[in-house]
């Protein structure tokens, strides 16, 4: 049992946590209703269809359906008063009518394909064209880089200003030759790396950077943007905007293989006040827990460095190196699939993980609805008996049944496929201790 | 084939009862000794196009149970009725029978029955190659489910993308199966396209111009070159992820550089093109079954034929409406959007015909009318949230969700499917000699259409409120219970309701044995084309004397003549008009071993390709052997053909028997 | 509708359906064969002189059409089948699958090369 | 003949024909050729069909219009993949140049350099810059397989004329030219495709390997079903059963052969010629 140090960043997350479960409270509980726009790009998606163009289809609809229905009624005729010489007028056709009938819905058409091209190009309009003044990141407008694998996103932030690629070969620029797989263009792994959740500022276009690692994804935050996919060795760009604060869901929506279902993502909008002070902690390495005074916390970090490391990074030390503790170049082979897993050095700060499946942190009253008691982890659950963490007067309580289970057997709890280096493997090794110690040290990880 | 042979419908085949009103059947042809042989070697058109649709029968129950398993897996949030895998497989192998195994053979399957008879001639082109095309398919859709029991399903979705189709993201076997079985499927459907638009053009009965052609005939030639040209595509596609899998190629490798669009234009340049052809024999159908029932020409038939002739070819120019988000550039998508929504025009013309022929009609609400009329609407809807895909920028919000899942079955299922209800219930006398029960036929249809709607109307709603598609679970807190949950109960009337298809036919059939098989007459429906000229079941031999056509409609202006500007007055019966069906001297081509034998080495082969390539060594020897058996076999001759012997007896037993 | 493209009543020829008076004379096509024969040498001595760029490329296809036209039209008869006068004009047919591949695989190329 | 003529007629006469189709395996059509004698001759020399056309004619036509999207699609696949790969090769993609070059080639590296992408990158983008501008193709040789390819065009019209005009000596001298110069083009095939695989141009192992032989192999595929259509031809003639009637069975294996050989026009352009 120890005690969380309840940092500002830590309160504002939950802060945004909070306001996300109200939000959607408010938004009706369809966190993903496309009609629910909550920035100018979904507003345009919803404008562009509404009221004219929903409206031609509704009126098509009624003419032909309930028109259809109302020509059998009228014309129908009993079997009882069938008469096989009585026959209708023998009507050929109408060429004047017909020749009507395919213009009208031609002309229809054409004026809807006027707004329809103009917001395709609009949509493709690039931050710096339309908020170049904007001085949120490197003296320019946000783009973050999102990369896809199965089952979890990856973001990335030009923190160091370089852009997002490594001039590989040195010649000065970063251009087609700087190749490096996973991605088409080597990542420069100095940015500032987080996974799972998006922190973008409010009332600025960010735009997105997509790519994948391994098959197709697609990103989808339905309140903010359309979609576009994640292609591996390919690079799309695609933006969001969000009004206002809050938690905006999202989820993958090109079919991804096992997991599809269990890859979504969670983007929370900061004032830009805000966001200035979530990229300073961000970009801080993370705290070593101290042997004396958090000695749960400091076993759980030899765990991990002796389990985890070889997956996931978690950087103590922003000029050291060898803290990238997975190099994806270094093994193709053991890259092929799984390539990379989260960056875990601000988990905690995050309000979801795991391919924004799980939260991590549980209202007091809300088990009664959330994933936690539908995966049949209620309260009588041996896994239970140790108690919630004190969250201070958030209400909010660390959601450390799903984290320990996560921890030693993630598979049951997200369907992955460990043998084939898809997903990440359960460790039967580890016992409770063990779990409670390394549940210790990622909450450190602020 | 024991599918087949159990299949009701299967049973009561026209020749027997046709026969026995005609002992001698006076064309003496080799005959098959036994039911069995005589279904697994004839070449007879009619007995192939019956085997398409009991064979797509049995694959609808398959797809039909997948879906069921889909939709109690999403009745209630966090379900685990079905694992993710065993949903994704549930999933990918639905959609692929049901397109592959269910919609395309049954369009083959009106094809092959109706297109010889509406165009006045004998047999397709090239019969025995019809057989071939059809036992290929079979195989190939048997060999693809076979997939089930050994190792799993497909599991990458029905259009299957790179690079999740590799190797490396799938290896398990059921891509494997879904590759093979496809391609060899696929064999089957370009021999048969050749064939039957070999057999429109070119065996037209005397009068029998391009414009008085039946509309089906127009719809079915157009499905035919649609599947002719795109075919090619997907086994390119096919082809590609063949030799990436089985053997070491690269063609999807992206650290190599591949690009993985490159699947999805050749899918989509196949796939568009695809669900075309899905609907457009289904369109043909409808407008030969409005016109009947509503006992006046089709309005505007030179519309309907040049509309569907438009579709066919801008079918060719949208594929890339399935790619929107896929990363093409905004010219690209402009463009592609553009040239989709042109498509609602000629599709339009279609549909605001088919109500101008209602207009003013006396109608018969039969079922197969209440089918067709069925299909009139609910297409529509399925057309009209098309059109909203088309619009790109909204489409980047729907691609990808229910709403694209309850477009594509309003489409499918409320177009093709009920089209083609349309036309079994309408063609079901000239093919068995009864008609189907019209009670049992009501139930049918308002189970249908209730269900229909239930099933997929709430799923416009899930799509737009975000629900993505191709999902083995969601949660609670999303918002999609209660649709889902209605959705689910929709699925199970539903599949009562098309299952009641099978259990119509079958009272139908048990009531008509115990009348003591009643004749049905050649024209049970007061009909305009050419297969209602001649007995039900329409004889073996199609035509005692060849029509001869002077009109589009010929047979229905025979029947009525007209007294005064646009009235008619009837001046015979059907029935009187009718070619007695006693053919005299007609010689057939006669049954074959070949074409099952040949299509038969087609899955060794494929299990060859997958497990062990030494299946290859019997399979390539069958496949010589029925090559050169099937060309040293003479087509027709009975005195070489060495089953051709004292035919005749067994003939008469075989009358006898029944 | 005008009777061409759109057949019209069933045509009955009575030259065989492979008239032997149309086909070109056993001479032509030694000529043909010969200009092939040139063009394939130009072809490949052309790729040997050093070009790069439109300079090489457009050439070699121009010929490689030229080529395809010769073997298409005069060896496949296509010159002859495809007249309308002489009703077999459905050869066309295989003329439209040629015409859509190129048009649908340009388009892939298209949003492929130029990224648009 | 008359214009009287229904389908019937010719749906019989077509049957004889059926089996010419099967995938196109023409070959399969000489044997059933024999059945010339076995109907009254009025059945089978009437080609009366609705346009005019033989059905086996249209079908072949038919078929061969499909066929241009398959070929389609393999080029543009090959077309794609070389692309492809040559930008990669040319951007040092050390995958790439694995698969071109063995693991060896890797393993070989100096050891500073081995297991570090980048330096792995650098070295590697030379030898490519060095492979790419040397290219593999021999030209004369393919040359002189396609002129081999392109005569035997000629020999099949040759042939096809040859036996309208009943002068069987000549029909049997070019049907065996054509199959002879269709095997002396697969023969060359088969020797430049071991000379490659020595080289390195594995099937796997990069884009362009596995576009290259899918493409030129499919071609080769055709080739080799076009000469046992011939050899089938030939052995009808010699019995005596490929007379002046039949010319039509010896045109629709030309028809085939010569778009078998145009497609080859476009292979040797585009995947030799053009580098
Ligand atoms: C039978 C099959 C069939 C048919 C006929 C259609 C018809 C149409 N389809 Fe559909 N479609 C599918 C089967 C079909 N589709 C399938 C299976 C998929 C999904 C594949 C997958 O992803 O798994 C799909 C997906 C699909 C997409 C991709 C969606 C996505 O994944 O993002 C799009 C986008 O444009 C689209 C558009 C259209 C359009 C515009 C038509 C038009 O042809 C419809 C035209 C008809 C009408 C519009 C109604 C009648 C017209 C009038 C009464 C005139 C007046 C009308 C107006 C002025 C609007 N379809
Ligand atoms: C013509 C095509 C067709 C037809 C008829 C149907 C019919 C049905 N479809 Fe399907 N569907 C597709 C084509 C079709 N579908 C395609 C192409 C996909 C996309 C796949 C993909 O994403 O890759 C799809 C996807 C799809 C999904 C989305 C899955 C997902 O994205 O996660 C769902 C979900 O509800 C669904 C449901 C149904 C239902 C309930 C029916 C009902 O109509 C079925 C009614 C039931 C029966 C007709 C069967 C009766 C049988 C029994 C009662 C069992 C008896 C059993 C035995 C004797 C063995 N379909
Ligand atoms: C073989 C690689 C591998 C190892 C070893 C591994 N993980 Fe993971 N881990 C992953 C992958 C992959 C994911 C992403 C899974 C997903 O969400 O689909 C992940 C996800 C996580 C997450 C959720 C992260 C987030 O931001 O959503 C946590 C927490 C985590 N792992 C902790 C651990 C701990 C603790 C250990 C050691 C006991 C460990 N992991 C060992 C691969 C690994
Ligand atoms: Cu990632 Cu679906
Ligand atoms: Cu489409």
């Amino acid at each position: 049992m120890h005690n969380l140090r309840p940092t500002p960043m830590m309160k504002r997350s939950l802060a945004i946590a909070a306001l996300g479960l109200f939000l959607s409270a408010c938004a009706d509980d369809k966190p993903l209703n496309t009609f629910e726009d909550r920035g100018p790009r979904a507003k345009q998606l919803n404008d562009l269809m509404y009221p004219w163009i929903w409206g031609i289809m509704a009126l098509v609809f009624v003419l032909v359906v309930f028109g259809g229905i109302a020509l059998t009624i009228k014309n129908r005729v009993a079997p009882e008063d069938f008469d096989p010489d009585d026959l209708p007028e023998q009507v050929h056709g109408n060429p004047k009518l017909e020749w009507g009938w395919t213009a009208v819905p031609a002309v229809i058409l054409a004026v809807i394909s006027i707004p329809t091209i103009i917001t395709i190009w609009s949509l493709e309009e690039t931050n710096d064209e339309r908020n170049a003044d904007s001085t949120t990141l490197c003296d320019g407008p946000l783009d973050v880089m999102v990369i896809g694998q199965q089952w979890w996103w990856e973001y990335r932030y030009d923190t160091n200003c370089n852009g997002f690629f490594e001039d590989v070969n040195g010649d000065g620029v970063v251009d087609d030759t700087d190749k490096e797989w996973p991605l088409e263009i080597a990542l420069d792994d100095d940015d500032l790396v987080v996974a799972n959740q998006l922190v973008i500022p409010t009332g600025e276009q960010v735009d997105l950077i997509i790519t994948s690692r391994d098959v197709i994804h697609s990103y989808w935050i339905p309140r903010l943007n359309g979609k576009r996919d994640a292609v591996p060795g390919r690079i799309h760009t695609w933006n969001i905007e969000a009004d206002a604060p809050g938690e905006y869901n999202g989820w993958c929506t090109e079919y991804c293989g096992l997991s599809h279902a269990r890859m979504r993502m969670s983007a929370v909008a900061l004032t830009p006040a805000e966001f200035q002070d979530w990229l300073a902690e961000q970009t801080a390495p993370a705290d070593i827990p101290n042997e004396e005074a958090d000695h749960l916390a400091w076993e759980g970090r030899q765990l991990f460095q002796n389990n985890c490391a070889s997956c996931h990074v978690v950087t103590e030390d922003e000029n050291d190196p060898d803290d990238v503790a997975f190099d994806y170049g270094q093994d193709f082979e053991a890259s092929l699939a799984a390539r990379a897993a989260p960056n875990l050095t601000h988990f905690a700060s995050r309000t979801v993980f795991a391919g924004a499946i799980f939260s991590q942190y549980r209202g007091v009253d809300a088990d009664d609805d959330d994933l936690f008691t539908k995966l049949g982890l209620t309260d009588d659950d041996p896994a239970n008996d140790i108690p919630y963490t004190e969250l201070g007067e958030s209400g909010l309580q660390l959601n450390e049944v799903q984290l320990r289970r996560w921890i030693s057997n993630a598979p049951s709890m997200k369907a992955m496929d460990p043998d084939n280096l898809l997903g990440m493997p359960a460790f039967p090794q580890l016992t409770e201790e063990d779990l409670e110690a390394l549940v210790a040290y990622l909450e450190t990880l602020d | 084939m024991a599918v087949i042979e159990n299949n009701p419908m299967a049973l009561p085949v026209g020749e027997s009862a046709n026969r026995a009103s005609n002992p001698l059947g006076v064309f003496a042809r080799p005959r098959a000794v036994t039911g069995l042989k005589d279904w697994l070697t004839t070449v007879d058109h009619k007995k192939i196009g019956i085997m398409y649709g009991s064979a797509a029968m049995f694959f609808l129950l398959i797809g039909g149970a997948a879906a069921l398993a889909l939709r109690i897996q999403l009745a209630t949030p966090n379900s685990s009725f079905l694992s993710a895998d065993a949903y994704n497989q549930a999933f990918t192998m639905h959609g692929t029978v049901m397109v592959f195994l269910v919609v395309m053979p049954i369009g083959a399957a009106f094809a092959n029955y109706l297109l010889p008879l509406q165009v006045g001639a004998r047999d397709v082109a090239f019969p025995r190659i019809n057989a071939f095309s059809f036992w290929v398919f079979l195989f190939g859709g048997l060999m693809l489910n076979t997939s089930w029991f050994l190792g799993g399903g497909a599991n990458g979705g029905w259009f299957n993308y790179a690079p999740n189709n590799g190797i490396i993201y799938s290896p398990s076997h059921g891509i494997d199966f879904w590759n093979v079985g496809l391609l060899i499927a696929g064999i089957g459907s370009l021999t048969g396209a050749v064939n039957l638009i070999t057999t429109v053009l070119n065996m037209r009965a005397p009068g029998m111009t391009l414009m008085r052609m039946p509309v089906f005939v127009w719809m079915t030639l157009v499905t035919q070159f649609l599947l002719l040209f795109a075919i090619p595509v997907l086994t390119v596609a096919q082809i590609l992820l063949l030799m990436d899998r089985n053997f070491g190629a690269s063609f999807f490798a992206v650290d190599l550089g591949a690009d993985p669009l490159l699947w999805q234009h050749l899918f989509w340049i196949f796939g568009h093109p695809e669900v075309y052809l899905m609907i457009l024999p289904a369109f043909g159908i409808v407008s030969e079954v409005i016109p009947t029932f509503a006992r006046k020409p089709i309005f505007g038939y030179p519309f309907m034929v040049f509309s569907g002739v438009a579709i066919g070819f801008m079918g060719w120019g949208v594929w890339a409406h399935h790619m929107f988000v896929s990363g093409l550039g905004p010219l690209s998508v402009s463009a592609f959007s553009f040239a989709t929504m042109f498509i609602a025009v000629p599709t339009g013309v279609k549909v605001l015909n088919w109500l101008a022929t209602l207009w003013g009609g006396k109608l018969t609400l039969n079922t197969a009318m209440l089918f067709a009329i069925g299909l009139v609407t609910q297409f529509t809807i399925g057309g009209i949230s098309g059109v909203s895909h088309a619009i790109a920028p909204s489409d980047t919000q729907q691609t990808d969700t229910y709403y694209i899942v309850a477009h594509f079955h309003y489409v499918l299922f409320g177009g093709a499917l009920f089209g083609f209800i349309s036309g079994l219930y309408f063609w079901w006398p000239k093919a068995f000699g009864y008609k189907l029960n019209e009670g049992h036929g009501k139930f049918n249809f308002w189970a249908m259409v209730l269900g229909f709607n239930l099933t997929f109307g709430p799923m416009h709603i899930l799509g737009l409120q975000g629900m993505p598609r191709r999902m083995h679970t969601y949660d609670d807190a999303m918002g999609f219970n209660l649709w889902n949950f209605v959705a689910s109960i929709g699925s199970f009337i539903l599949a009562i309701g098309t299952l009641w298809v099978l259990v119509n036919a079958f009272i139908s059939y048990r009531a008509w044995k115990a009348e003591g098989r009643p004749d049905v007459g050649p024209d049970p429906w007061d009909g305009r084309t050419l297969e209602w000229a001649i007995q039900s079941p329409a004889p073996e031999h199609n035509f005692d004397v060849t029509p001869q056509v002077t009109a589009l409609d010929d047979f229905w202006h025979q029947k009525y003549n007209e007294v005064e500007h646009g009235k008619l007055k009837r001046v015979a019966t059907g029935a009187e008009l009718a070619q007695p069906g006693n053919g005299e001297g007609v010689h057939l081509p006669a049954p074959s071993y070949w074409p099952i034998f040949l299509s038969a080495s087609m899955p060794v082969i494929g299990y060859g390709v997958i497990f062990s390539l030494w299946l290859l060594v019997p399979g390539l020897l069958m496949m010589t052997a029925g090559l050169f058996g099937w060309a040293l076999e003479p087509a027709d001759d009975l005195d070489i053909d060495d089953h051709g012997h004292g035919h005749d007896a067994d003939d008469h037993e075989l009358v006898g028997a029944h | 509708m005008a009777d061409s493209a759109v057949s019209d009543a069933p045509v009955s020829h009575d030259d065989h359906a492979h008239g032997e008076h149309d086909h070109p004379t056993e001479a032509a096509y030694w000529k043909i064969f010969a200009i092939l024969a040139v063009l394939t040498a130009v072809e490949v001595l052309w790729s040997y002189l050093g070009l790069s760029g439109p300079a090489l490329v457009v050439p070699l296809i121009v010929m490689m059409l030229v080529k395809f036209v010769l073997v298409a039209g005069w060896f496949m008869h296509l010159k002859y089948d495809l007249s309308i006068l002489n009703g077999r004009y459905f050869t066309i047919l295989f003329a439209f699958g040629l015409v859509l591949a190129v048009a649908v695989y340009f388009v892939v190329f298209a949003s492929f090369d130029w990224q648009i | 003949m008359t214009d009287t003529a229904t389908p019937s007629d010719t749906g019989l006469d077509v049957e004889d024909l059926d089996a010419a189709a099967a995938d196109a395996a023409a070959d399969l059509d000489a044997p059933t050729a024999n059945n010339a004698g076995d109907h009254g001759a009025d059945e089978h020399d009437d080609h009366a069909t609705s346009l005019g056309l033989s059905n086996m004619k249209l079908a072949m036509w038919l078929f061969l219009g499909s066929e241009c999207l398959l070929f389609g699609a393999l080029i543009s696949t090959y077309l794609l993949s070389k692309t492809r790969f040559l930008t990669e090769l040319v951007a040092g993609n050390p995958n790439v140049i694995e698969g071109l070059m063995g693991e060896e080639a890797v393993e070989a590296l100096p050891d500073g350099t081995r297991g570090s992408i980048e330096n792995v990158g650098e070295i590697f983008q030379e030898m490519a810059a060095e492979a790419s501008v040397e290219p593999i193709f021999d030209i004369p040789f393919t040359s002189f397989s396609s002129f081999v390819l392109l005569m035997s065009s000629l020999a099949m019209v040759l042939a096809h004329k040859a036996t309208e005009e009943g002068d069987y000596k000549n029909q049997r001298i070019w049907l065996a030219a054509t199959a002879t110069m269709g095997s002396i083009f697969i023969g060359g095939q088969i020797a430049e495709f071991t000379i490659f695989f020595r080289e390195g141009l594995t099937f796997g192992g990069s884009l362009f390997g596995s576009a290259f032989y899918t493409l030129t192999g499919f071609h080769g595929v055709h080739v080799t079903g076009g000469i046992v259509m011939l050899m089938a031809l030939l052995i009808l003639s010699f019995r005596g059963k490929l007379n002046s009637d039949r010319a039509e069975t010896v045109e629709l294996v030309g028809l085939y052969w010569h778009f078998v050989d145009v497609v080859w026009v476009l292979i040797f352009t585009i995947v030799y010629l053009i580098p």
